[in-house]
């Protein structure tokens, strides 16, 4: 017989359900086994008790409230999954998974780290950002999206004293342009980084990785796929990385979703 | 609750404590969730399809949900089977309970071989054979179709492994039951049954399938009312035992292929769903037992039939 | 909404407003539905299978809903062509759009028989010759499955009935493109897929299938995946326009089928959900036309195939 | 093009959904389209947005309120569906079809009229009793189960001003014995009914069937069976009848679910 872990399966609490903006949701949840999760880990939630949607739908640790053994999820809507999910009321049980997944790698390194978030990626960024606050290790935190009004109110990151900087494509809060725009700025012009955690869509990452080797910053990037089991053993995860000039297929739920940048291979 | 004796049986010579069985390409090599249950639940753990050479497997994307089911496209990524036999097969024994290699090959020769590296290996209960991924291009899909075909290979596997075997059908040949037979005839000691079946999904904002495969083999609840049918008309064709699979989630799902004739059950998809799905489903056939008074539960194969 | 000219086809000689079918056997004779929608919103309404003499059906229960789809085993209840040319076909021209009958027979003749008796009946704009129906027992499903026979049966019915004629192709054969290329070699203007497949549901605590026919037909979304598959393969193995269905319950679902390879589509089970299906899924296809610049739907037809 | 009648799809928000006994709840939908409905009548309810459950649940209509726009209907959970649509909370908007089906053919005759309904059997009998007892017309309501424990309370019935006839089997309220048993005794023992409108169970009512032969009273039975379209397309809802000899299908949605019992073929 295998050696007992502790279980990975959690029925947990709503406690709230609270829109930031749009079309997201922050769920926090009364969940004492998953407060040790690390920053860029995910759970893996069933969304509804029939067959369609039939899967389990993903979501970063956006946060963890230890004291009050709660964590926290970011929720964009964006199709049936996710929808059914943020029906859910406080006192809804939850079922989920974890935490699962590797995590960012390099959490606590008292060299500066630049954080960069596109849109919904800036969910696993959240808890990192606040871990580094609470330590008193020196980061920034970017956060890009087409606009605004797409993203959570200033003070949806003041409440952590986090003060993230901001890039918006029409240029209505922070820098005008994409977050690696404002990325390449901030690379250019301020202290070098130790290095860059990035989380977002693939286009940006891309790009984040491109200029992480112009700048010769190491760059951790969290990969996002459908995924169905979300624990290694179904392989519909898969994603290539460069290894030795081959192409090798990695897991994004077992050995990610964060991955050496450098090994990505973003031509996909 | 798992050697519960109500449940246990002899499968073409496997011992099993029960009739549960991790379906192939859905539970890894039995490792991936030892964090939810104790692989020792299961009756038999079926491992990824294993072929000679390593496969890389397919692009992505690999997966698509489709309504109550999913497609995969995995393309039997594989480490193959001397890295199987190096690496995986020493630590099958720590799962505590019987371990079937599912084997696929591009050719009737590469079948034999795989199978004669694996017969009499310790740890390696028994063999499936999968005739019918409907993700290998090149052979695959047309092995499985042809009964003559079928005959021929599982003979001559039968040949190169002197362990238990087991022949793995799909429906996509149109005629599962001569398939069966076939199989039956060349000395399979059991067959599985269904593989997924081919199907696809058009992203119309990008106007171009969904899978990089094009198409991919859909599994889950959606298939399970054709999965039943099948073990229905393949109980009625051969007298070997079956392991029925395709969309069960239940205690109630399993039942209905044990009474359409099924002596095993396979459960894939619906671990994803809930990796406590071996455990509930165990506790539900003996819940099933006790409230209808039965002593075992092979007095329920076939039982939808015996009734007519 | 519904003669919008960018939706209008001309499907095999037949003149549509647009690509949306109500599926033989969903919509009756297309005025139960007249509560919800008028008929005319529909491209074309194809009638209930309709048979030489009229058939009483199988015996309840002949549904059962499985997850995301339903069996049925209607059994070709109909009061038979004789009746059909009588009480209904005078009726027809009220529906204001054109009006196929799907056709089954127990033997060529029979089908021959009922083509010649529809052969140049006002109102009835085409046929749609079931090879495929899982539910009768005696022909049927065997006409449907060799190509040999499936081109003897639709040369023959060709030469019964000169108007539009569409064969209903299913997926049991196993071998649809070969069935689709003999049914277009003897002169079939259109084909039709894909009929149900054959599923069976047990009532695990009666222990006794839960249709009195034991198997049905199962339809609805879960069959969707699958559906596309073979209008993406057929498409690729004939030239004559194809009617996709399967599944279809919105204009995203109903893209899939065009963009695979379908100049039309036909729309069964959802009408059961939701009887404003036809609406809501034109209203869609012209929003997704909007939305992309494109000036008429014919555009995106194999669309996710043109781009490979 | 054919005359275009009242539309019969209907979305009808939810004003109340409250627990009558057990597994069985009361909806109260405003529903001022279908306040018209006839005793008997159904109307076909989406349970939800996605595919599993796929069809639409079939309902009796309980009871209208017409002064308010409201009509009821009297839920049992029994399965996935009618779980599900008992999770509606006041204020969801359903998505009904109906009125559906042909009602009791003789809602207003004069002469005495017993009406029979086993289990939830009872929800169309309770609108039908209501019209008799608002017209001043004679009648007896029968209500049968396995316990009281399974019914309403008294003053569910009360409150509408009806006072059933109980029949218990285990005898803890009214009559012990089966519903059919309770009749018996009254058809030989009370005034002849001018009919008898029966609801429930299939043994029930073929019970009643047989009864009303012996008794020669007309019986009209309310019949269920899965249903898909709901409105005569599919043929789904079949059920075979005794005409000239001869057994002919006919159905339950469309032609019913309400039938002269004499004709309804109970052997199947
Ligand atoms: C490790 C990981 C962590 C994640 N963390 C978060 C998070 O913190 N907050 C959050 O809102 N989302 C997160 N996601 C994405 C989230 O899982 C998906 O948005 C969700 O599964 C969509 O489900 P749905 O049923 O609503 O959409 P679907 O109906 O399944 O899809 C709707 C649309 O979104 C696309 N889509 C769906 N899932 C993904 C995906 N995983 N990646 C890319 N595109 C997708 C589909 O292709 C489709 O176009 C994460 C994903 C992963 C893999
Ligand atoms: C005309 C008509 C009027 C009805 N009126 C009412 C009503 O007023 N109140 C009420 O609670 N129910 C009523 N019913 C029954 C109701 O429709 C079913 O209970 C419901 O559809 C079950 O759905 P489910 O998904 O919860 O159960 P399922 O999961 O579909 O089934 C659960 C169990 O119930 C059985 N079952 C399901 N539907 C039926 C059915 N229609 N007839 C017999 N057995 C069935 C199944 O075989 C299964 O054993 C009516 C049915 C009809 C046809
Ligand atoms: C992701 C995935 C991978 C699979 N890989 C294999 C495989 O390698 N060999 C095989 O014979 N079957 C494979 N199957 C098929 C399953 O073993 C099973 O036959 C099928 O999924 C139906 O069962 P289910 O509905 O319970 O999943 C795979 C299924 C899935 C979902
Ligand atoms: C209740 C029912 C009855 C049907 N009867 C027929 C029929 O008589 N002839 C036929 O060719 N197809 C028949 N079909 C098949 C449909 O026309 C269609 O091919 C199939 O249901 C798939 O489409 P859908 O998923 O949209 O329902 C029937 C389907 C259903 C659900
Ligand atoms: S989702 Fe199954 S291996 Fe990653
Ligand atoms: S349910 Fe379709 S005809 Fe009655």
């Amino acid at each position: 017989m295998l050696e007992q872990k502790p279980s990975l399966i959690h029925r947990c609490q709503l406690k709230t359900n609270e829109q930031v903006t749009g079309t997201w949701h922050c769920l926090k949840l009364h969940a004492p086994d998953l407060c040790g999760a690390r920053p860029g880990q995910f759970v893996h939630v069933r969304v509804g008790a029939s067959s369609d949607p039939l899967l389990r739908r993903p979501f970063s640790i956006h946060h963890v409230v230890a004291e009050k053994n709660e964590i926290w999820l970011l929720v964009r809507s964006v199709g049936a999954g996710t929808e059914l999910l943020l029906q859910a009321r406080p006192g809804a049980v939850l079922d989920l998974l974890g935490p699962l997944g590797n995590g960012f790698p390099v959490v606590d390194e008292a060299a500066p780290a630049l954080l960069a978030g596109g849109g919904i990626g800036l969910a696993p960024l959240y808890y990192l950002a606040w871990l580094r606050r609470q330590a008193g290790l020196p980061f920034e935190l970017l956060i890009g999206a087409a606009s605004c009004s797409d993203l959570p109110a200033d003070d949806y990151f003041a409440a952590q004293d986090l003060h993230p900087l901001y890039a918006t494509e029409d240029g209505s809060h922070g820098y005008r342009g994409l977050i690696t725009g404002l990325l390449e700025q901030r690379l250019r012009e301020g202290t070098p980084p130790a290095r860059i955690h990035a989380c977002g869509p693939l286009p940006m990452l891309a790009g984040v990785v491109e200029l992480g080797r112009r700048f010769a910053v190491p760059t951790h990037v969290s990969l996002e796929s459908h995924l169905a089991c979300g624990v290694g053993a179904c392989l519909g995860c898969a994603f290539p990385f460069k290894k030795g000039g081959q192409i090798e297929y990695r897991r994004i739920c077992k050995e990610g979703p964060v991955f050496n940048g450098e090994e990505v291979c973003f031509e996909i | 609750m798992r050697s519960d004796p109500r449940l246990s049986l002899n499968l073409a010579g496997i011992k099993m404590a029960n009739p549960l069985i991790a379906a192939s390409g859905c539970y890894g090599y039995g490792f991936d969730y030892t964090g939810f249950v104790d692989p020792a639940e299961w009756g038999a753990i079926v491992v990824k399809g294993t072929t000679l050479k390593p496969r890389a497997g397919n692009p992505p994307p690999r997966i698509v949900e489709t309504p109550a089911g999913m497609l995969n496209a995995i393309g039997l990524q594989n480490p193959g089977v001397e890295y199987f036999l190096e690496e995986i097969q020493p630590r099958l024994a720590g799962l505590g309970c019987p371990v079937l290699v599912n084997i696929a090959g591009e050719t009737l020769e590469e079948y034999c071989q795989i199978a004669s590296l694996l017969d009499g290996v310790p740890g390696v209960s028994g063999l499936e054979v999968n005739i019918s991924c409907p993700n290998v291009r090149r052979g695959g899909i047309s092995f499985g179709c042809d009964p003559d075909v079928v005959e021929d290979l599982v003979s001559r596997v039968r040949e190169a492994y002197r362990g238990p075997l087991v022949v793995k059908l799909s429906l996509e040949a149109g005629n599962i039951t001569a398939v069966a037979r076939a199989a039956e005839r060349a000395g399979a000691d059991a067959l599985s049954l269904i593989n997924t079946l081919k199907g696809m999904v058009i992203d119309v904002g990008r106007r171009r399938p969904v899978l990089a495969n094009i198409t991919g083999g859909l599994s889950g609840p959606a298939l399970r009312p054709i999965a039943v049918r099948a073990v229905w008309e393949t109980a009625e064709a051969v007298s070997v035992p079956l392991i029925g699979m395709g969309g069960i989630r239940t205690a109630s799902d399993a039942l209905e292929f044990i009474m359409a004739g099924a002596t095993a059950v396979a459960v894939g998809t619906a671990n994803f769903v809930n990796p406590l799905s071996v455990r509930e489903i165990t506790a539900g056939l003996l819940r099933y037992l006790e409230q209808n008074g039965i002593a075992h539960y092979s007095a329920l194969i076939g039982a939808a039939r015996n009734e007519r």
